[in-house]
């Protein structure tokens, strides 16, 4: 959930040294092998999320002439955000006690020793990992939230006025939102609102914001009547597949522990997971005739994001009912809402992370059981108030996201401009934005 | 000399083939292309089921002797045919000149092995 | 080995809270943190071999029409296997004490907190992982084991016979197998039969069924005279490499812990690999002139399958024995013998799994070394009955596996149909069965 | 660092069982779960990189006629040199106490038991790993060297001249080499020379290896007046991806333990690999008017390349600055030195990874920090010894890796020969040496 | 009968597409060439540009009865010109035959539908 | 106007389009086929080996005006002779018109640039 607890004396853990380990006194923090061994791991799990497996899972899906925008975009914003989180983001997001937004004491990381056991915990007060270690695994939920976002306006942006973007997005959109609900100092976090692993901080926020850009930057040329077959679905297989491996790393990871909370979060996840994969392909042999690879890759996708605010809090049977409704609404929405309201979200970056995102805020506040974590009861339980404060987190994130993501993609418009040209869109983003071609047969 | 070419749909290319070969056609080149035409295909993206008139079809070409050229169609007729709309089309044009690089022979002597 | 010891009195450890961790009275078993950590990368690592490592490995192998069939199915198992495991499968194979199948007693994990050690164990005793964690690891075998089969009878399979019988065979197959080795309570078990990753309980028991289907389920048309190469060889290759990865979890993982025997069936796993890819290799320059990407590649698999049933018993020098006759009877299995009894196993998932599993099982008994595990030792150490029993429970796990795959495939046939029509095979069955295209360039 | 202590009672430790764990002496090391269970997962990491990490990187940027060939050569090496560590190269690099090469006493792992703590460590002396556990990391290490070389070589090489070169390269080059610097008897570690994960055992002494060979097989034909673009630009992405991921096993694993050196280590390479993609991205796009897929890739690998060294020495300053230089660098090397000098290294093994080796050499001298490691301090802290030697090692390096490389590409020459014919050449490697077509579109 | 071959600009296919079934022509056949003429492409390959002739083309082909022919031609060259170096040519050739074989109909009718 | 198309080694592509260019022919247009004839390709599948007579070519046309033809001819034959099965063939066939998207200009001067 990162409801994490902020140490008051931090200054006290400083000192740790890494050679006093085998000794500690009884109440003192340590860093766990096994745990710091568990979340190395998760950390780089949730990196080959974004490349290459965010990067596979939109790059076939869009034309054979914008892939390489696409892989680009993902390597970008990987290389930009993880210099933009070392330099200030991480500390606008986890230093300081302020409920909006933190300082700049932790900037460059400064202060923060490698032998410093880190000040946030969830499950394993006593056994924790290095507060360098936390850094790193934060920044690379950093990293691919702004990268989901690339599916919304795919096909058709500016490479420069993307980059700007989304640089800008980390810092006035990411930043504080994470603030407000993993900063236990943060204002909803305060409030009791609870997000395991991101449903809110990165699906709800992104998919908004794909939202706010795909009507902002309007539909591609000929959106219409145009036949848009994905061009390699072999490579949205292998993105979903190393996106749902991953996912175990972002999910059963936000324990910062390698226990029987993170075992938890773990079975949720994949079970989740199989569910919303199951029910689309269902859905899709019911009502389309067939059932569809590209269907159950994103049905496992929904469902990957609906659990990802609950699998912490909920057990095994309220994940199979999230995976299924995670799934159903999706469908809903990119088969029949999306065609309704006729906006070109391209890879359904709002369709899919942003609805399952708001399914999953709710749920934990409905299924929420004190049997996963002793403190934190939904609804079945007979709590009235989290499901409460579960939605007011949704809404307060969905406006705040939805307005200042406007705002920015209308900055970014007037300094760089977001939209390429018709030529360049129908000549394709890669030789357009890269001059380059991803497949050439010359011998 | 006549060139054909005979727009197929693929999944019968095995079938046009062994026909050809039945009718003493045995040099053959050919390629995927797409067509469009009546038929329409449907696909299925994210619970859509849309529809297509742009069909992966096969296009096979080959030069032969005059005489050869009906049989060659009557066999590649027999074997594409579906009856269902989309079968393709046969279309037979003239070569004026014909060339085997191998030996530099030329003429309708290039089109075949002269045992 | 996964002879694994239930807690006669489990209710005991039920109440082990995570907290209690700090201090455990000596002879209570607690949730390691070091061995969570490793068990649940290993867990993941399994879930990375379906989906997309055989995935791609069996997808590259097929025609271009046909790859996203293969795909699909890998992604199908993985969502219906999971929800079957979850439900009553877990239940089926490890709670009770019955010698043939277990009870309903954990169904919808029904009574396991997450608080809960695991009541089975390899070499620690006292450090275990989480029981739920446990589960998940065990479902990711449960879900390979029937993705194995898709290779006999790939190219021509009806897509809604393909799921029904995978869902039967999980359970008439799969389940009872696995109790019958994994459960200490299990006939084989309780004989003395061992397989420590699943040689057996997977690579025989998925083998056998493959051939029975291939036979059942007929030749491709034109099998004879086509030639068919595969469709996209990277892929194949990408598919092997994720393969190998991913079998230390499989293989190194079912130890249960991060201890010294992990890093001896890490040891035997990679070697085993090695020498079997040399082979291999070797075999194709001296018999067929040229060494091959898809020979070097199914070489390794050959060895991996090997190697899995006595990863945990045998040194490396062994492992470079097994391996080596592994890749020598793979290579004439799929050259030779197939050729000769003429029967169409497309992806050779019994002329490598099957045929491999059974060396291992042999070879399980032949050398098996206390120097690895004190309790067992094999014919190479005097001891003659373990040979015999591993003869025994692969030839019984094959008549069974044999007769119960045939019977279900039988009944799939007659309830929903399992060949797809001609029309469809030529077609494609990416197309006839998903309505999909796997490469498209529109632009 | 790798700057490891061998035990001078070896034997003592020989006798700690997996069991005696739970009652550690203060003393006696033992073999730690924890660290275990992440040293485990770097070294499947560390093979991932090599396939199909490696493999796809490389295999993208050759001709759609050579791909299988770069593939082959990756898989081929995994076999072939996992067998050479095993019967004697891992005896040669670690056993002994000579200063320029070991001796056969851990041939065939001879005497290295299952229950056997790790002689070698770097920051955890007490909470160890398993000896054999420690043979594989190092074994994965000895076999993506002689792969990296294979770029040097691409599309004109005889297979059967690649395999025997290589073999005697990892014998008669990357062991000696290995040994001067990572055993602590070998006169280079000795003398105080640093290599934290391998930048100069594995980059500089590839890179340079890599300019002998592409210097002594001379240029492909039709070199001057051939445009060459990548026949698979995804797959380089998806190898860079990859490479991105494994990298943290590598780096993150060199201080065989999950602690805050390995954090460090992790975020060390984690900026330096975003700063140089970031740089190489801006540079193409100020130079060359666009940014590109395939340059931000090789950036990032720069970067990895660059921070090797110094990643368990340095702080996350000196990174952005090491990841700044390693990408400006290589950029110059491959655009306009590779040009000018005018010879055909074809994926730039020498210009991305042996330069980058160079200037992480260089840079630990110039940038260790007590703060990370207290024994070591670079020239920044006044140590103006440290460059010296680091730049001693470096150029030693160099030179015996040059010199002994062309000796052995020679001996190869006339022994099998390496250069592959002209016809072969133009019809393409696959079909030539493999008889095998990467794509094929028969259905 | 007369059959056209159109070498195009890729980004321009669609508007072709719409030019010609605007002229009647509802039956084409197309794939992708590579050509090689006046115009040049830049591309960038690891800190180097480099300028390639060989430009990704579609080839657009279809068979019509003669009064079509300069509608055709005329709806092809108003859509797929830009004016540049490397719009790309439209030839034209007879054809003798032309077969249908869906219905087994030869001549100038297997080229349209009869209703 | 005559059109030539000929089916080559895809190997020795950049002979022969470097053979054309010294023959005054700048403009072509190329793409990959598969070829069935007399040459047999053996390749390796999991220890089989097994033979195809399917192999994979290039196929190179371009339109041109008569004068040059035979120098056309023979520069191919020249550059694309192995002396072995399966080196291929060349076709000539009469365009009856050619058109320069461009510039509209039709017949025989869209085929060159007038400076
Ligand atoms: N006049 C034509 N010129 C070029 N290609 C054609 C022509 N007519 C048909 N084709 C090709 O033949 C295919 C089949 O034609 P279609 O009209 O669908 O079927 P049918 O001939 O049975 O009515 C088309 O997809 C197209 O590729
Ligand atoms: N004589 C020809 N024969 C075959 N293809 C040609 C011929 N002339 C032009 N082309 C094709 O048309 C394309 C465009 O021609 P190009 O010379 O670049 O433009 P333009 O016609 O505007 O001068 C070429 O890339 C080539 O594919
Ligand atoms: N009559 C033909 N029509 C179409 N393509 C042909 C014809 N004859 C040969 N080809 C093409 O030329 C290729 C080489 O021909 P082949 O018979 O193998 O060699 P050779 O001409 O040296 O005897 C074939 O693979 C085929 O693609």
């Amino acid at each position: 959930m990162k409801r994490v607890f902020s140490l008051i004396a931090l200054v006290v853990f400083g000192s740790v040294s890494i050679f006093a380990q085998a000794q500690p006194a009884a109440s003192e923090p340590i860093i766990s092998f096994g745990n710091t061994a568990w979340m190395i791991v998760a950390t780089a799990m949730v990196l080959l999320m974004t490349i290459p497996g965010l990067a596979f899972f939109y790059g076939g899906l869009v034309r054979q002439k914008n892939i390489l925008n696409i892989l680009m975009q993902c390597f970008a914003i990987m290389a930009a955000v993880t210099l933009q989180w070392v330099v200030f983001g991480y500390s606008l997001v986890f230093s300081g006690d302020g409920s909006f937004i933190g300082n700049f004491d932790w900037a460059m990381l400064k202060g923060i020793r490698i032998t410093d056991v880190s000040p946030f915990f969830i499950s394993q007060e006593h056994d924790r990992i290095p507060h360098i270690l936390y850094v790193m695994y934060q920044g690379m939920f950093a990293v691919i939230t702004p990268a989901l976002i690339a599916g919304a306006f795919a096909e058709r942006i500016k490479f420069s006025g993307f980059l700007l973007f989304s640089i800008l997005w980390a810092t006035f959109v990411y930043d504080p939102v994470a603030h407000w609900i993993w900063n236990p100092a943060g204002w909803l976090a305060k409030m009791g609102a609870i997000d395991f692993a991101g449903g809110t901080v990165v699906h709800i926020n992104a998919g908004i914001a794909s939202l706010v850009a795909a009507l902002y930057i309007g539909k591609r040329h000929n959106y219409v009547n145009m036949t848009l077959p994905p061009h390699n679905i072999p490579f949205v297989a292998l993105g979903a597949g190393l996106l749902w491996f991953g996912w175990f790393g972002f999910n059963a990871g936000s324990g910062l522990a390698a226990d029987g909370l993170a075992a938890n979060a773990f079975l949720t996840t994949h079970v989740s997971a199989a569910t919303a994969a199951f029910v689309w392909m269902g859905l899709d042999w019911i009502l389309n005739k067939k059932p569809t690879t590209v269907g159950i890759s994103t049905g496992a996708v929904a469902g990957l994001a609906g659990i990802t605010q609950a699998a912490g809090f909920v057990s095994v049977g309220s994940a199979i009912i999230i995976g299924a409704i995670s799934s159903v609404v999706c469908f809903w929405m990119v088969g029949v809402a999306k065609v309704k309201w006729n906006y070109d979200d391209t890879l359904d970056a709002f369709g899919v992370h942003g609805v399952a995102g708001f399914i999953g805020a709710i749920a934990t506040g409905i299924f929420a059981t004190a049997l996963v974590q002793p403190n934190y009861s939904g609804l079945i339980e007979g709590n009235t108030a989290l499901v409460g404060v579960q939605t007011l987190m949704a809404v307060v994130v969905a406006v705040y996201a939805g307005l200042v993501s406007w705002l920015l993609f209308w900055i970014t418009d007037k300094l760089v401009g977001v939209r390429a040209s018709k030529k360049e869109e129908s000549v394709g983003l890669d030789f357009a934005m890269h001059k380059e071609i991803a497949y050439t047969n010359v011998d | 000399m006549k060139k054909i070419e005979a727009i197929i749909r693929k999944p019968l290319f095995d079938e046009v083939r062994e026909a050809l070969h039945e009718a003493d056609i045995d040099f053959i080149t050919y390629w995927d292309v797409t067509g469009v035409g009546n038929e329409k295909a449907g696909s299925i993206f994210r619970a859509k089921v849309y529809e297509t008139r742009f069909i992966q079809r096969r296009l096979i070409t080959f030069v032969c002797r005059e005489h050869l050229v009906d049989k060659a169609i009557d066999a590649i007729v027999r074997s594409a045919k579906t009856g269902e709309l989309g079968d393709g089309k046969i279309f037979v044009s003239d070569i004026t000149d014909s060339v085997r690089i191998r030996t530099g022979e030329r003429g309708p002597e290039s089109l075949f092995i002269k045992d």
